[in-house]
C-alpha cells in the first residue's frame, strides 16, 4: 500500500460516502425549505412539536435514531412495509438506507439554517414583487429564494458534512457492510477499533478531511459570489 | 465518601455487572461504579490513564494490551466466566439448525442476512469469524453479513426481523422472550469466550478484594449464570 | 374625467397607537395625498394596494370588490394590477437593474415593446445602469430605477409614494411631463403622494389632504387651494388660484401664448399645446401685486381690472386679497399696502400678474374640469 | 467666515465606471453641495466621513489630518468626530427611538443636558414616538430621528446627506431655522446635500456644484448663484441676486422690518432680529419687475431706481436683465416686455420688489460675508 | 418505579446532562462568535484550512473525535499534560472532559449559524455607528451583536441540542461514568445493553425529548421577541 494512492478499500468507502451524502442532500433540501418556511412563516398549533421532532435527531444520540429508523423502515416497519409493497423499495442493509439515516441526521441543520435566513428575509421586497404581479409562489422563486441562498448553502454544507460524517445512526439502522454501507466513518471506526488499524484510519480521517475541505472551499467561493451579487460584505 | 471504586466491564456483561455491583453493595457495603463500553475503547482509556480499578474484558486480546504496558496487579488476571455462541432466530422461527447442513443454513437465511457484530474488533464478532471459519462457513457467507458495531444491535436485527439469523452470545439472549438460540457453535470451533479480569496496578483496595471474593462465591455465580454465562 | 374605474374607499384601520379612518370616492386621473410626515399617507396606500388588511371597510376600483371585510373579499396584491412606487425604494438586491426593471414582465401577456423600454429607461436616465446592482446605485438613481419597474408593469392604478422625493429639479422637470403623459395618454389613475405642492399643482386633478389619520378635505386642486381654512395644512408660502383657460394664441417671436379665460387673457411663455387646449394655470398670491392705478411702462405683462371680493387678514404682515377678475384670483400684499391702498371690498383696482413669474411649475397640461362625484 | 476650522480636501478615488476627483478647501459655515443625481455627493461624504478610502489624496480638518494616502494616514470615522444624516436613515432596529438618539452618548464625556435633549426632540416632533422602534415609523418620521440623533452626537463637523427630502413644508420650516441656529451658535460646520435650492439658499454660506465627480464651481452663494454660466447646473427658475443687508428699522404695527444696503432700503416682513444685525436677502429674478415711469398707487413697497448693466437673452421667452441698484440686482422679464419698454445698457429704470415676494425662504439669517481663501 | 416519577438514576442523568450541555455552551459561544467573525469578516491565508478545521467534527465521526480528545486531553496527552501542569485541570474521565466533547462537537453548528447572521448584517448600520463615535469594538456590542442575536440563539439551540445528545465523541473520551461522565444518551446506551432495560430506555428518549423541546420552546419565544424587535416577520 502506497502512501499516496488510495486502496480500493478506501475508494470504495469514498464513492460510497459521496453518493450517500448526494442523495441524503437531495431529500434533505426540498423537505428542509418546506420545513423552514413552516417554522418561520406560520403560526398554527402544534408548532412546537414539529419543531421538537425536526431537532430530535440532534438531542437523542443517534444510535436511538438508528433504531427508530430500523423499527419504522426495517421490514417490519410500518412505514418500510408500505414502501416495500407501494413501490418496492427497500432501504434494509442498502446504501439507500444510509443515505435515509444521513438525511434524517442532517435535517434539523438544515432546516434550521434555512429558517434563519428565510426570518431575515425582508418583507418589503417580497411585497414589492407581489404589487408587480407575483403570485406567492412565484414571490418565494424569484425574490425569497434568492435572498436566502447564503442560508441554503450554509445549511447544504453542514448537512452534507454531517452526512459525511454520519456515524451511529447508520451502523445501527443498515449495518456496516463493505461495498454497500461502509461509508468513510464507518470504514474509519472499524479500523480506529482493531488493534492495529490506527495507519489506516488516519488515512481515512485524511480523506473525508480533505473531501470536506473541497466541498467547504467550494461552498466558500459560491457564498462570496452571491454574498457580493446581495450586495453583503464580501 | 471514601475513594469511589471504578469497575471497567465490557457492555455485553452490563446486566450481570450491575447486579453484581448491586450485590456487593447489599453484603459489604463497597460501592462499585460500573463503567460499561466495548472492550477496545475501555482499554483505549485505561492505557490513557482511567480511574479504573477493574477492568473486564470479552476478549483477552484487549487485557493483554493492558498487561503489554504492565498496568495490572501482578497475579489478579484470572478468568471469571465463559459465555457462548448461539446462532439465534425470531422465536416465531424456532426451528433448529444444523450448522453441518450448509445447504439448511442458507435455505434458512433466504436472502436475507446473517447479523453479527463485527468480526474485525467486537469481541463477539472475532469469535464468530473463527467459528464459521472453522465450520467452513465463512467463505459462503462473508459477503450475507448485517455486521453491527455491537452485539445488541446485531440481536436487535433478529428481533425486529430484519435479518432472520444472527450470531449472538448465549447471554445476550437473558430477558429476551422474541428470540432464541437455534443452534450452539461447539466449544471447539472458537478460541473459548472468557472474560478476563484483573485489578489495575497500584489500585487495588477493600471494595476490589470484596468484588474478587463475591465473584467466586456461589452467589456471585448464581448471578452469572442467571445472566446467561458460565461462571469459572 | 368621467373615465377611468372609480376608486371606492371606506375603511378603518388601526396600528399602534394611530388610527386611520378614510371615506373616499376617486375618479381618474392623478390624486395627490398631500399631509403632513405621519399624517397616514403611506398607510393608506399599503391598503389600497393590498400589503395591509383594514381592520373594517371595503376598497374597490371599477366594478371589482379589492376588500370587503363584510363579505371575507380580500383580493391578493399581485391580482390587483396595482403598481407601486415606494418610498423606500425596495429593489430586489440580487437582480441588476434591468431584471430589477423587467421584473413584472413576467406576469404580463402582452408583449413588452423594446421601444417603450429604452423609452422608460432614456427618460430616467438610467441606460448606464442596467447592468449594474442596487446596491452600487445612488439614492436618486435607485429611485429612478423604482419608478421605472413600477411603469413597466402596466398597472391599471398606479401608486406612487413621494416618488420624485430625492431627485434634483432637472431630473424632476424631465420625469414630470412623462408622469403626465402616463395620466393623460395611457389613462392610468394615479394616487401621488407628495411633499411639494409644486408637484401636486402640476400633477395632480383632485388634492386629497390627509391629517392624523383622516381626510381633511378633497376637491380639485383649484377648489382646495383656494379655501381659506385650509391654509394651515397647504402652506400660506403656496396660496394661490387656480384657472381654467384654453390656449388662444401663439406669438412664435417672442415664444409667449396667449390664455383665455372668462373673456380676459393671459399671456405666458409658450405652451406647446394646440390653440383650443384646455390647460390649468395657477397663479400663486404672492406673484399678484395691485394698484388702483393702471400701470403704465411697465414689464408686467397681464394687468386685469379686479374688484376686491374678501380681504382676509392674518397675523403676520400680509393679507390675502380674493380678487374677481371674471374668475377669482387672490393676491398677497402687506398689511401696510392695503391699508396704503385703502383696499375694501367692492373696490376697483388693478392686478399685476408678471408672464415670467408663471412658468411649467404652474401650468398644469389638463385644462377639463375634474368631475367629483 | 474665519471661525471654525478648515477643511482641506484633495483626493481621487475610483467606484466602478465612476471617478471622484475633488480639490476643495471649505472655511466654516454651512457649505451646500449641489448636483443632480449620480454626480458624486454622497461619495464625496463618505470619503470625508472615512467610511470609504480615496485612492489616492488627502483629508484635512483645521491641523488634523484625517487622511493622507502618502502618509498612510486614515483616521478612523469613529476618531473623525464628524456626524452624519445618512441619505437613507440607518437608524438601529434593535433599539427604540430614544436610544437611538442617545447612542452617540456613552462616548462622549460631556454631560446631555435634558433641555436639549427636549429641545431637539420637540423641534423634530418625534416626542411622541420616543418609545417606539424604527421599523413602525412613516418615513419622515425615520427621518426626522436620524437628524436628531446626528446632532446629539455633538459633532466636530456634521454631513447631511438630503436630510430633509422626504418631510412636509411646514416640518421642513420648523427644522431649517434649528440647522441656522447650529451654524450660527454653536459654529458647527456643516455640508449639506440637497436638491433644493430654497434650502441652500436660506442656509448656505457657500456653494458647491459638483457634476460627474468633478467641482463645477465653488463660492459664496451669492457668486455662485449669479453667474450665468452656471444656469444650466443651478436652474433657470432659481437664479437671482443675494444683498447683503442691515436691520435698521422694525415697523411692528404692520409686522415689516427695514433693511439697508448700500444707501438703500428694502421693506420685507418683520426679521426677528437686532437692529444692526447682518442679513442676507436673495431677491428672485422673477420677483422683480421693471417699469420706465415710476409705479403709483401700487401694492408693491420697494420700488428702486436701477440703470441696466446687461441683457442677457436666452433661447426662450425671458431675459435676464443686471441692474445697477448700488448693488447688483437681476430681473426677469419676458423679451417682449423687454423690447416694448426699450431696454438698454445704461438705460434708467425702476425696479419693483413686492414685500410680500421676500419670506422666510430666502432670507438668510447671516450677514457677514463669506471667506473665501 | 412509578411511571411519572424520575428515578434516582434520571435525575442524576438530567442534572449531569444539563450541566455538560451548560458548560459546552459557556465555551462554545464566545469562540464560536470569535470564529464566525473571523470567518465572515476576515481574509487570510489558510482561512480554509481554518474552516475545515470548525468542520471536522461534523465530518468525522464521533468516535474518532472522541479518541482524538483521548489522545491530546488525556493525562498522557500534550494538552492534557499542560492543562494539568499549568492550571491544575484535568478533563480525563470527569464531566469536564464530557463537555469539552460536546462542545466539540456542537462548535460547528454554533459558528455556521452566528457567521450567516454576520453575513447578512447590514454594514451601513455598522458604519453609521462609527460615524456616531463607536470604535470597531463597540459597534460590535452595540449593533453587530444585538443585530446577530437570532443567528446567536439558532446556534446556541442548536449546539445545545447537539450537546444534550453527543455520545460517540463522549463515550470515547470521558468513558460512560454513572454520575460522573454518564449523561442520557450514555444512560441510554447502558440500558440498551442491560437485558431488562428497554423501558427504561423508552423513557430517557422520552426525557431528552421533552429537555429539548422544553429548551426549544423557551427559544422560539425569545426569537420572537427579538425579531418582533428588529422588525422582521414575526
Ligand atoms: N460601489 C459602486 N460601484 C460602482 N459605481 C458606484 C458605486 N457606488 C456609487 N457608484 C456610482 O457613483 C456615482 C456617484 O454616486 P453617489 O451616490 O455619490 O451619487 P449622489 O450624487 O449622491 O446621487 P444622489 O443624488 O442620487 O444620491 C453614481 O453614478 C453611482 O452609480
Ligand atoms: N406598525 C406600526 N405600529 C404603530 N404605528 C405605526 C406603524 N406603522 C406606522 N405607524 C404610525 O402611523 C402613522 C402613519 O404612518 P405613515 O407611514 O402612513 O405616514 P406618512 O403619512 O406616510 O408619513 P411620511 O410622510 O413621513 O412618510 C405614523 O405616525 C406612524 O408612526
Ligand atoms: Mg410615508
Ligand atoms: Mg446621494
Amino acid at each position: 500500500m502506497q502512501v499516496f494512492s488510495l486502496t480500493a478499500y478506501e475508494i470504495e468507502a469514498i464513492q460510497l460516502s459521496l453518493q450517500v451524502a448526494g442523495l441524503a442532500l437531495l431529500g434533505c433540501l426540498p423537505l428542509g425549505l418546506v420545513a423552514a418556511w413552516v417554522l418561520a412563516r406560520c403560526d398554527f398549533f402544534g408548532k412546537s412539536l414539529l419543531n421538537g421532532i425536526v431537532h430530535l435527531p440532534l438531542v437523542v444520540p443517534p444510535v436511538v435514531i438508528g433504531y427508530l429508523l430500523l423499527v419504522s423502515f426495517g421490514k417490519q416497519g410500518l412505514l418500510g412495509h408500505w414502501l416495500w409493497e407501494s413501490f418496492g423499495i427497500s432501504l434494509a442493509f442498502n446504501w439507500k438506507g444510509a443515505a435515509v439515516a444521513a438525511a434524517v441526521m442532517a435535517f434539523p441543520l438544515m432546516v434550521r439554517s434555512i429558517r434563519l435566513s428565510l426570518e431575515a428575509v425582508d418583507g418589503g421586497l417580497e411585497q414589492a414583487a407581489r404589487t408587480l404581479g407575483a403570485s406567492p409562489a412565484w414571490v418565494f422563486v424569484t425574490v425569497t429564494l434568492p435572498l436566502i441562498l447564503p442560508g441554503i448553502l450554509t445549511g447544504t454544507i453542514l448537512a452534507f458534512a454531517r452526512s459525511l460524517g454520519e456515524f451511529g445512526a447508520t451502523i445501527t439502522f443498515v449495518a456496516n457492510i463493505p461495498g454497500e454501507t461502509q461509508t468513510l466513518p464507518l470504514a474509519l471506526f472499524s479500523l480506529t477499533q482493531a488493534p492495529d488499524g490506527d495507519a489506516g484510519a488516519a488515512r481515512l480521517v485524511v480523506i473525508s478531511v480533505g473531501i470536506a475541505l473541497a466541498a467547504l472551499i467550494a461552498s466558500e467561493a459560491l457564498a462570496r459570489r452571491i454574498n457580493r451579487q446581495l450586495g453583503n460584505h464580501v | 465518601a471514601a475513594e469511589r471504586t471504578y469497575l471497567y466491564a465490557a457492555s455485553s456483561l452490563t446486566g450481570a455487572m450491575t447486579a453484581l455491583a448491586a450485590e456487593l453493595e447489599t453484603t459489604s457495603g463497597h460501592q462499585l461504579i460500573a463503567v460499561f463500553g466495548a472492550s477496545s475503547t475501555l482499554a483505549r482509556q485505561i492505557l490513557q490513564g482511567a480511574p479504573a480499578h477493574i477492568f473486564i474484558s470479552a476478549h483477552p486480546l484487549w487485557m493483554d494490551k493492558i498487561a503489554d504496558k504492565d498496568l495490572l496487579e501482578p497475579g489478579s488476571r484470572r478468568l471469571i466466566a465463559n459465555n457462548r455462541l448461539v446462532v439465534a432466530a425470531s422465536r416465531a422461527d424456532a426451528a433448529a439448525l444444523d450448522l453441518a447442513n450448509t445447504k439448511a443454513l442458507l435455505q434458512r437465511l433466504g436472502n436475507g442476512r446473517l447479523a453479527m457484530a463485527d468480526p474485525n474488533h467486537v469481541p463477539a464478532g472475532i469469535y464468530g469469524k473463527q467459528a464459521l471459519q472453522t465450520l467452513g462457513l465463512w467463505g459462503m457467507l462473508q459477503d450475507r453479513l448485517a455486521i453491527a458495531s455491537n452485539v445488541r444491535i446485531a440481536l436487535s436485527y433478529i428481533e425486529r426481523g430484519e435479518t432472520p439469523l444472527g450470531i449472538v452470545y448465549a447471554s445476550d439472549l437473558v430477558g429476551r422472550p422474541q428470540v432464541t438460540a437455534v443452534a450452539l457453535f461447539p466449544d471447539q470451533s472458537h478460541a473459548p469466550i472468557s472474560y478476563p479480569m484483573a485489578v489495575l496496578r497500584g489500585r487495588s483496595n477493600a471494595a476490589t478484594k470484596a468484588f474478587q471474593q463475591l465473584l467466586q462465591s456461589d452467589k456471585g455465580r448464581a448471578i452469572l449464570t442467571r445472566f446467561g454465562f458460565q461462571p469459572l | 374625467m368621467s373615465d377611468g374605474p372609480v376608486l371606492n374607499i371606506d375603511l378603518e384601520h388601526q396600528q399602534g397607537a394611530f388610527r386611520l379612518a378614510v371615506s373616499l370616492r376617486l375618479q381618474g386621473g392623478l390624486t395627490a395625498f398631500y399631509g403632513r410626515s405621519g399624517s397616514g399617507k403611506t398607510s393608506l396606500i399599503n391598503l389600497i394596494a393590498g400589503l395591509e388588511r383594514p381592520d373594517v371597510g371595503t376598497i374597490s376600483l371599477g366594478e371589482q370588490v379589492l376588500y370587503d371585510s363584510a363579505r371575507r373579499i380580500n383580493i391578493a396584491p399581485e391580482k390587483r394590477q396595482i403598481g407601486y412606487v415606494f418610498q423606500d425604494g425596495r429593489l430586489f438586491p440580487h437582480l441588476d437593474v434591468a431584471a430589477n426593471l423587467t421584473y413584472a414582465r413576467r406576469f404580463i401577456t402582452t408583449e413588452l415593446s423594446p421601444d417603450r423600454f429604452a423609452q422608460i429607461v432614456e427618460l430616467l436616465g438610467i441606460s448606464a445602469l442596467l447592468g449594474r446592482r442596487p446596491a452600487t446605485l445612488s439614492g436618486g438613481e435607485k429611485q429612478r430605477v423604482a419608478i421605472g419597474r413600477a411603469l413597466l408593469s402596466e398597472p391599471q392604478l398606479l401608486l406612487m409614494d413621494e416618488p420624485l422625493a430625492s431627485l434634483d429639479a432637472a431630473r424632476k422637470a424631465e420625469i414630470l411631463p412623462f408622469i403626465e403623459n402616463l395620466r393623460d395618454q395611457l389613462k392610468t389613475p394615479i394616487l401621488y403622494v407628495s411633499h411639494a405642492m409644486e408637484e401636486v399643482v402640476r400633477l395632480a386633478d383632485s388634492l386629497v389632504l390627509i391629517d392624523d389619520g383622516r381626510i381633511i378635505a378633497h376637491g380639485s386642486v383649484e377648489q382646495t387651494l383656494s379655501r381659506l381654512d385650509l391654509r394651515p395644512l397647504t402652506g400660506r408660502y403656496e396660496a394661490g388660484a387656480v384657472l381654467q383657460v384654453e390656449v388662444c394664441a401663439h406669438d412664435h417671436a417672442y415664444q409667449l401664448s396667449t390664455l383665455r379665460f372668462a373673456g380676459q387673457q393671459l399671456v405666458v411663455p409658450a405652451v406647446d399645446l394646440p390653440i383650443g387646449s384646455g390647460l390649468r394655470v395657477r397663479i400663486r398670491a404672492r406673484d399678484v401685486s395691485l394698484s388702483t392705478s393702471k400701470p403704465v411702462n411697465t414689464s408686467v405683462l397681464n394687468v386685469f381690472a379686479a374688484t376686491v371680493m374678501e380681504i382676509a387678514p392674518d397675523e403676520g404682515p400680509h393679507c390675502e386679497v380674493l380678487l374677481n377678475i371674471g374668475a377669482p384670483l387672490i393676491a398677497r400684499i402687506t398689511r401696510k399696502s392695503a391699508a396704503e391702498l385703502g383696499l375694501a371690498i367692492g373696490k376697483k383696482v388693478y392686478a399685476s400678474v408678471k408672464a415670467a413669474a408663471i412658468d411649467r411649475h404652474n401650468l398644469g397640461l389638463r385644462g377639463s374640469p375634474v368631475n367629483h362625484s
